[in-house]
């Protein structure tokens, strides 16, 4: 960095220019050409750019700066230090992907008009950034909401559909009541003595009670905007209403910056001293991967399926984020050190994939018209380079070596490990059935995954119009390319990776990895030692491409390459149509027959009367029928009750003020 | 000419001139250069307060300092952009044949007369004139809501007459008390109702005499102000009355009711260390805050909803108030300022909206966006505005009052938040679908005023980010004024 | 009342003692024309209390102000409502929410309510008048409580008006009358106000061919 | 430190194992037949099968896609990486530190998941169904063997597959109940994995029944001799890593060349044995319905997470 510019102003300069592009599509609202084709490449670079500044930034002196604007007696403070940066990186480098993606994305402006869209999309990504620079109570709330509010209004881009509607309503009460806890939170960390910049909550000394308190309202708040169970139910709403790369944007950064506040609150602020908080994260995280990856198999529509297994990555972080939190208050600080990678590894790269997985169904969309699996399929020979990339991100996503999502489930599952010896009986007997369940989610993933992909690019086309589906235009696979490369360099360069991001560790920790990964060569991943745990991704991937080619070669030399094509064995059933397929429903009925009582299922079943037999499955949130729809009764109640003061009856009022006089005056003494 | 006699001639002259001219078709400029030359004249007093202090005016009958000031400016810059506002609706009602001429004259000098009073009513220092003042605005405002003569306009309007009024009486007995108070120690001059005299005593007055009267005073204005359970004439009368009248309610009436119980806070502070005022004040703005909310729920009519949503935020300025001291005093000051101008901002788009679906019922109004896009923005913004949403200015108010809540009455943050939730829900539930959707657009015969919308949303959005420096001293001092 | 209380006092205190009654009266009265008369007799007493502080202490505005009661609460307020009542011809009969014994014995306890909250103002007052604050604030709540128990919108005027006299009564009474200008003040208010109100009394049956409140009970929320 | 020697222990264990694979298989099914009193098939069947299959044309239907030809090489050359890891005659494996035990796993999930979405690629009725099939089967067999592999890991403090069974071979001799949890457990995962009686029955193409069939059902010619050899190169991993990790001994350690040589009969010995005892197994146990497998490995899961806790509880000072 040239000494005379600081990271952070650098990045403050980025903020200002994503709201200048954004609001240079107000020039010409409609005109799609110049909007596409310029600003959002504008955005693309922008966010490259911070991305790189970030990355440079990684392991320096943290920063500060303090704008005029603010509160009078409270301005804006702002702060680069290790852990924002790592977000930063995150924030750069995956809307980069998405913004190229989006240049070729929003041809004619779905809704409301492409500047309007570009303002909203580019307020987002302003807003994020300052989300992560934020050093005091008010800058956070005002960037958060603002990066609430636009997401908002990017879900309800399509607002004639009424569900959209409802999707984007919810989204935003559950994100404001978050923010209501948020802000709780930092009220109790201010410890009463009224200063609301982090470094004031850093000094306070707070007792156990208080700092719970702050740490449970910080999980409430920030778990609404992650999606941790209970308060996940916006979230697969939300996220397929949005286009395709807005759901990208939110579940590949948003949610991040919900795990970047958890962090920065409970290690940063709290410092993180009182064990059962890391059990009620692991719990809440548990539940929580356990739950979205289950529904997530179930799903028959194709964004709400990735929405859910967002759910499910979520939880993993919120998994390793609780065994951080127990490690540290033990102070084993090493193992603390392994889960807390573990939870930056897989923020990076659950964003990186992810992304890529719901811009693929966003070209899917566009291809096709159709968001449901049961009228998808065969998309592999009319768009191979999404299907290709695609199978890309469903093996990180599967957590399969040896892409990105595997490292940091190996890195997770390292960290359980070792974890014996800790003081805690109880704990020591919690920790392996956290594991198993951990491991359990893993598969699921896995077969959420191929349920994705293979229904959707393999087997028959089940529609006709299939046929004439294309292959996503060129912005759109450069923007595939580059999420997709971003993934496999995190799955094949983990070390590397986290040399850089081991700052943040050693900032939230006092120590990290990196002197250990320093003793191996790059290519090796050994957080304690070759002999204890290996893992080399790169030998591991050359090693199956030389044995795939070499035995290709082979075959071919020894043997020959013939090949007849003929139709498929129909078992002598000539009408045998695409509908002889597995749909979404079926693929997924051995989980819903296992797991029975997880699900709220309505199903009817085609009886030898009907008509018309058909046979639906319809399966519904628990939560809905535990939690929200109770409380929304109990309130109604409450409003029922208060709405008779006003009955109409002029005697009525002035009774309530003749008998409001009386009790004061018998009652109210000085 | 002193600024602040033309601050009250040009309101009542233009008043009356309108009565006799009746109505034009440059009735409206008229209204609308009054207005402009007010609100100049108030900027002018300004500029001359804050430079050169407080002063008196008509002997010592009229005093403006750096707090009544400030509303000074505040009600005059919202009376001009109703003003502006008004002039293209009220062409549109006369058009749909809702209003004739006559009462289009009429509602013009009202208007006037309406701020005339206001006017008198902040800056004059006795408090018996701010009492006549206030049941004068009362009796203007009477006239506004009735302006259609629907049956269901002149219940609103017997209601707030009614209800006000016999309010209005409270307060005169709490003046009575007050002075009665005061003249045992200020003696038979007539200036034992000068607030700037009874400043320097207010330290002697006795106890429980000011109890009482604060009593009085704080039931009777506080009908005025809308608190629960004293506020039932407040959404009648919003929902009835011509859209620009509501916006003036909402705006400005709540607001000078506040300052005169403000005013009667300081002296009963005074008199009373125990903070006896203070809680009084908490206890009624928790009470209005949480009922308002659960009310919101409930709501078909538009303008009812925000009237009650109007009452909701009187709800927390009181409590503001009432948990006293310099930073809690700005932040209320700080949130009367942002929710007068959101208020008639977002009146001001309702106002449009349901001229152009013909109806005021939420249910049938939908994709106003697609309608008039600067109206179904503005109203989303201002709604988004009114909720607490940054980076707007009310919630900076609200970030302010909570976390000094947090500090000093932390068993009232539930209810707040409690509170505010419940509006959240209420409010943006019922706005959405109105903004959004789908439609079948209808022409106004006069294109709408769309300026002052955003203009005064534009200066919420700027102060919700930075606060210039002079009026936060300004703010400062009138906080400290309050104690 | 013992003798040490001057002679004036003593005709002060009647005449309040006389509001008082005048005041349940009304609470009592069923027919509208007499309501309106027991009204200006209530005004003239109050005149009449007036003026004799104004003799007592001979201050010059006191004899204003009770000139100004004479005018307004005696004879034009009065006139004004009989026109009312013939043009709009309400004489009939005016039934109670609640039936008149309960009022009554209501009224009772509000007097004892009044008389207890003013009694430590009282103790203060260095007037020769001391006990009609309480006399007063016991006006100001009957006429509260008429307004609440009756039906027309008339006698819900004439209870406000009365309540308006109650506070003169106060304010003269306990403090020798407020400064003049805000005397004024107020008079042009009532005034004004009545003046508002009897051109909204025909709008109202106009629109609701009858002044029964009890029409007018459509604007509500549940 | 990567030696010579071990390069070349390396290349001759990868070899060993293509060559040993089919024959176990073989040898398998010779056993079965013994134990059902049926003539028994040559033990060479498997390699003239392949031999056949390589020498067949293709026959590719219509719907497939690249991805339905990549797929068994990609399957063959995870299984080869798999044999390739596991300590059978050696630990000095220059490659182990590329994948360690967790790693292994992921190694068959890999594989799992490539056979899978090809199985779905044609888009036949048996195609999804024996995919949707194998996952089921898949996700409840991966957690449990992650378990079985925690156990031993944290009986040797690594995950690295060298180091555990050096640290079970040559250690003074303690009894782990643990172990036993864990045996049996992995034991009923590799009867899954490998699509044996009584999850699978690799010997019938009833569509109620079939899994493993269902899904290669639409290959042909050198690719389905590719699957073949990996499944059999499956099973051989299976079997060597159950035999290393629960009889370790005889594995040479580090690259000493005497120990390597002397490793080989005792390996061959040791598969001969479990062979026969897989081919017992599969003889006394009936195919059971294919809802009653998730409930067979849930029991596998479940002494899985046993022998964890076993050993958490236990042995943890041990």
């Amino acid at each position: 960095m040239p000494g005379s510019l600081l990271s952070i102003d650098v990045l403050l300069i980025a903020a200002c220019a994503w709201l200048a592009i954004g609001f240079l599509g107000l020039v010409a609202p409609r005109d799609t050409r110049f909007i596409s084709k310029l600003l959002f490449p504008l955005g693309a670079a922008v966010g490259l750019a911070v991305g790189l500044v970030a990355l440079d930034a990684l392991g320096g002196q943290a920063q500060t700066a303090v704008l005029v604007i603010g509160l009078p007696d409270l301005p804006f403070h702002l702060r680069l230090d290790n852990l924002s940066a790592v977000f930063a990186v995150l924030l750069g480098f995956v809307p980069a992907g998405i913004s190229i993606f989006a240049a070729g994305y929003f041809r004619e402006g779905e809704g409301t008009a492409p500047g309007v869209l570009c303002l909203e999309y580019h307020v987002f990504l302003a807003s994020m950034l300052m989300v992560l620079l934020a050093d005091d109570a008010y800058a956070f709330m005002v960037a958060w909401e603002c990066m609430a509010l636009s997401s908002y209004f990017l879900v309800t881009t399509n607002h004639h559909h009424a569900e959209i509607r409802r999707a984007g309503f919810l989204y935003l009460l559950i994100a404001h009541v978050g923010a209501i806890a948020i802000l709780l939170s930092f009220g109790v960390m201010t410890g009463g003595a009224g200063d609301y910049s982090f470094a004031g909550m850093r000094a306070q000394e707070l007792s156990p009670f208080w700092a719970s308190a702050a740490f449970l309202l910080a999980l409430v708040g920030f778990g609404a905007k992650a999606g941790l169970v209970p308060l996940h139910v916006w979230l697969p709403e939300a996220h397929p209403a949005a286009p395709s790369p807005v759901s990208a944007m939110m579940s590949g950064v948003m949610l991040k910056t919900a795990i970047y506040g958890l962090l920065r609150v409970s290690f940063d602020l709290l410092h993180a001293t009182i064990w059962w908080w890391g059990v009620v994260a692991l719990a809440v995280g548990l539940v929580t991967a356990l739950f979205g990856v289950l529904y997530s198999t179930v799903q028959s529509d194709m964004k709400r399926l990735l929405a859910y297994s967002s759910i499910e990555n979520i939880g993993l972080i919120a998994v390793g984020i609780g065994l951080t939190l127990i490690f540290h208050a033990y102070r084993m600080e090493a193992l603390a050190a392994l889960a807390m990678t573990a939870v930056l590894y897989h923020c990076l790269a659950h964003s990186a994939f992810k992304s890529l997985l719901f811009l693929c169904t966003g070209s899917v969309l566009h291809a096709t018209r159709e968001r449901s699996l049961g009228k998808l399929g065969g998309l592999i020979h009319r768009m191979p380079w999404v299907a290709w990339l695609a199978l890309a991100g469903v093996i990180a996503s599967a957590g399969l070596p040896p892409l990105s999502g595997f490292v940091s489930e190996w890195l997770l599952l390292q960290s359980f490990l070792f974890s014996p010896g800790l003081p805690h009986p109880w704990l020591n007997m919690v920790v392996p059935v956290a594991a198993a369940l951990v491991a359990l989610v893993a598969a699921l993933a896995g077969f959420a995954m191929v349920k994705f992909y293979g229904i959707i690019f393999l087997g028959q086309m089940r529609e006709p119009g299939l046929k004439d589906a294309h292959d996503a235009g060129t912005w759109e696979k450069v923007g595939l390319v580059w999420l997709a490369l971003i993934t496999l360099l995190l799955g094949i360069l983990p070390s590397t990776v986290i040399m850089r991001i081991d700052a943040a560790t050693r900032q939230l920790l006092g120590t990290g990895l990196a002197d250990k990964l320093q003793e191996q060569g790059w290519w090796m991943l050994a957080p304690i030692s070759p002999e204890r745990a290996s893992y080399e991704p790169l030998i591991f991937l050359v090693t199956i491409a030389a044995t795939v080619l070499f035995g290709r070669w082979l075959v071919r030399h020894l043997y020959h390459g013939r090949v007849r094509r003929p139709s498929a064995w129909d078992c002598g059933y000539s009408f045998q149509g695409p509908r002889a397929q597995a749909p979404a429903e079926g693929f997924s009925q051995p989980i819903r027959r296992i797991f029975e009582p997880m699900f709220r299922m309505q199903r009817h079943f085609p009886t030898a009367r009907d008509t018309q037999p058909y046979y639906s499955v319809k399966v519904e949130d628990h939560f809905w029928h535990w939690l929200y729809l109770p409380l929304a009764k109990a309130a109604g109640r409450v409003s029922t009750l208060i709405v008779t003061l006003q009955g109409g009856r002029i005697a009525v009022y002035l009774m309530y003020s003749f008998i409001t006089l009386l009790v004061l005056l018998l009652v109210a003494r000085p | 000419m002193d600024f602040f006699v033309l601050m009250l001639v040009i309101p009542l002259v233009s008043g009356a001139l309108l009565t006799v001219v009746g109505e034009r078709d440059w009735a409206p400029n008229l209204n609308v250069i009054a207005s402009l030359g007010t609100f100049a004249a108030a900027v002018g007093l300004t500029v001359e307060i804050v430079a050169n202090g407080p002063r008196f005016a008509f002997g010592e009958q009229f005093f403006i300092d750096s707090l009544n000031v400030f509303f000074v400016a505040l009600t005059a810059f919202v009376g001009l952009t109703t003003s502006i506002f008004s002039g293209p609706y009220m062409r549109n009602e006369r058009e749909h044949g809702k209003l004739s001429a006559p009462r289009l004259r009429l509602y013009k000098s009202m208007y006037q007369l309406f701020m005339f009073t206001m006017l008198a009513a902040l800056t004059t220092n006795n408090l018996g004139l701010l009492w006549v003042a206030m049941e004068a605005a009362t009796l203007t405002t009477v006239l506004l809501v009735s302006l259609y003569r629907t049956p269901a306009s002149l219940e609103a309007a017997w209601k707030y007459f009614i209800l006000c009024g016999v309010g209005i009486a409270q307060a005169l007995f709490g003046t009575i008390l007050l002075y009665f108070a005061a003249e045992r120690v200020l003696g038979e001059s007539g200036n034992a109702l000068l607030w700037t005299h009874l400043i320097d005593v207010k330290g002697q007055l006795e106890p429980t005499i000011m109890a009482l009267s604060f009593i009085f005073l704080l039931v009777g204005y506080g009908t005025k102000v809308g608190l629960a359970p004293l506020h039932n004439w407040l959404p009648d009368a919003h929902a009835e009355g011509p859209t620009p009248v509501s916006a003036v309610l909402s705006g400005l009436l709540l607001n000078v009711a506040l300052y005169a119980i403000l005013r009667c806070k300081v002296l009963a502070d005074g008199a009373l260390p125990s903070g006896f005022a203070g809680n009084l004040m908490i206890g009624f703005g928790l009470f209005t805050l949480l009922v308002a909310a659960f009310f919101l729920s409930r709501q078909r009519d538009v303008k009812r909803m925000f009237a009650y949503s109007s009452i909701e935020h009187m709800g927390l300025i009181t409590f503001a108030f009432g948990m006293g001291g310099p930073v809690a005093n700005f932040a209320g000051l700080l949130h009367m300022t942002m929710h007068s101008l959101t208020k008639s901002a977002i009146f001001f788009a309702v106002g449009h909206a349901t001229q152009k679906t013909g109806t005021q019922l939420m249910e049938n109004i939908s994709g106003l966006i697609k309608i008039n896009p600067l109206i179904g923005w503005g109203l989303m913004l201002g709604t988004l505005a009114i909720l607490g949403m940054p980076p707007f200015g009310v919630f900076a108010s609200e970030f302010m009052i909570l976390t000094h809540a947090m500090k000093h009455f932390p068993w009232a943050t539930p209810i707040l938040l409690l509170a505010l939730g419940v509006a959240f829900a209420a409010i943006f539930g019922k706005v959405q679908p109105m903004v959004f959707g789908e439609t079948e657009a209808r022409r106004l015969p006069h294109a709408p005023a769309i300026t002052p919308v955003f203009l005064h949303l534009g200066i919420v959005l700027m102060l919700g980010l930075y606060i210039p420096p002079y009026l936060t001293r300004w703010f400062h001092e009138a906080a400290r004024m309050l104690g | 009342m013992n003798a040490a209380i001057p002679f004036s006092a003593q005709l002060i205190n009647l005449f309040a003692a006389v509001i008082l009654l005048l005041a349940f009266a009304m609470l009592a009265q069923r027919r509208m024309p007499a309501l309106v008369n027991l009204f200006a007799l209530q005004g003239l007493t109050l005149c009449l209390a007036t003026l004799v502080a104004a003799v007592t202490t001979g201050q010059a505005h006191l004899y204003w102000s009770a000139a100004l009661t004479l005018v307004l609460k005696a004879l034009v307020l009065p006139w004004i409502l009989h026109r009312l009542v013939k043009k709009l011809n309400v004489k009939g009969e005016v039934e109670a929410l609640i039936n008149i014994p309960t009022t009554m014995l209501v009224g009772i306890v509000l007097v004892m309510i009044a008389f207890n909250v003013a009694l430590p103002i009282s103790e203060l007052s260095h007037t020769i008048t001391r006990g009609t604050l309480g006399i007063a604030l016991a006006v100001v709540m009957l006429a509260f409580l008429m307004m609440i128990t009756r039906q027309k919108a008339i006698t819900q005027v004439v209870g406000f008006l009365s309540m308006e006299n109650g506070l003169f009564l106060a304010a003269t009474s306990a403090t020798y009358g407020m400064p003049m200008v805000v005397e004024l003040g107020i008079a042009l208010d009532v005034l004004v106000g009545v003046i508002i109100l009897g051109v909204f009394f025909f709008q109202i049956r106009d629109q609701f061919d009858s002044l029964d409140i009890r029409h007018m009970e459509r604007l509500k929320d549940n | 430190m990567i030696s010579i020697s071990g390069l070349l222990g390396q290349a001759f264990a990868i070899a060993l194992a293509l060559v040993l694979a089919p024959l176990l298989s073989g040898w398998v099914g010779q056993c079965r037949a013994w134990f059902q009193s049926r003539t028994a098939p040559p033990l060479l069947l498997p390699y003239y099968q392949l031999q056949k299959l390589f020498h067949k044309d293709v026959v590719l239907a219509h719907g497939a896609s690249s991805l339905f030809r990549s797929a068994p090489f990609v399957v063959f050359g995870c299984m080869v990486l798999a044999c390739a890891i596991i300590p059978s005659l050696s630990t000095d494996l220059p490659l182990a530190p590329a994948a360690d035990a967790l790693a292994l796993v992921g190694v068959f999930g890999l594989a799992r998941i490539f056979i899978s979405l090809a199985a779905m690629d044609v888009g036949t009725s048996f195609g999804s169904l024996g995919g949707r099939r194998e996952m089921l089967v898949g996700f409840l067999a991966e957690p449990a063997l992650l378990m079985v592999i925690f156990t031993l890991a944290m009986i040797a403090q690594s995950t690295s597959l060298p180091t555990i069974v050096e640290t079970l071979a040559h250690r003074e001799l303690v009894i782990y109940p643990s172990l036993a949890f864990a045996g049996i457990a992995f034991t009923f995962v590799s009867f899954a994995e490998n699509a044996r009686v009584p999850v699978d029955n690799p010997a019938t193409h009833l569509e109620l029944t079939m899994i493993h069939e269902a899904m290669i059902l639409e290959y042909s010619g050198r690719h389905l001799a590719l699957i073949e050899w990996a499944a059999s190169l499956k099973l051989y991993a299976y079997s060597c890593l159950g035999l290393a990790l629960f009889f370790p001994w005889g594995i040479a350690a580090g690259d000493n060349f005497l120990a390597l040589v002397a490793a080989i009969p005792l390996l061959l010995l040791k598969l001969a044995i479990g062979g026969a005892f897989l081919a017992g197994i599969e003889t006394v146990n009936a195919k059971m319905r294919i809802f009653r497998a998730p409930e067979f490995l849930g029991t596998a899961f479940m002494l899985a997470v046993l022998g964890l806790l076993v050993r958490m509880l236990l042995e943890a000072r041990v």
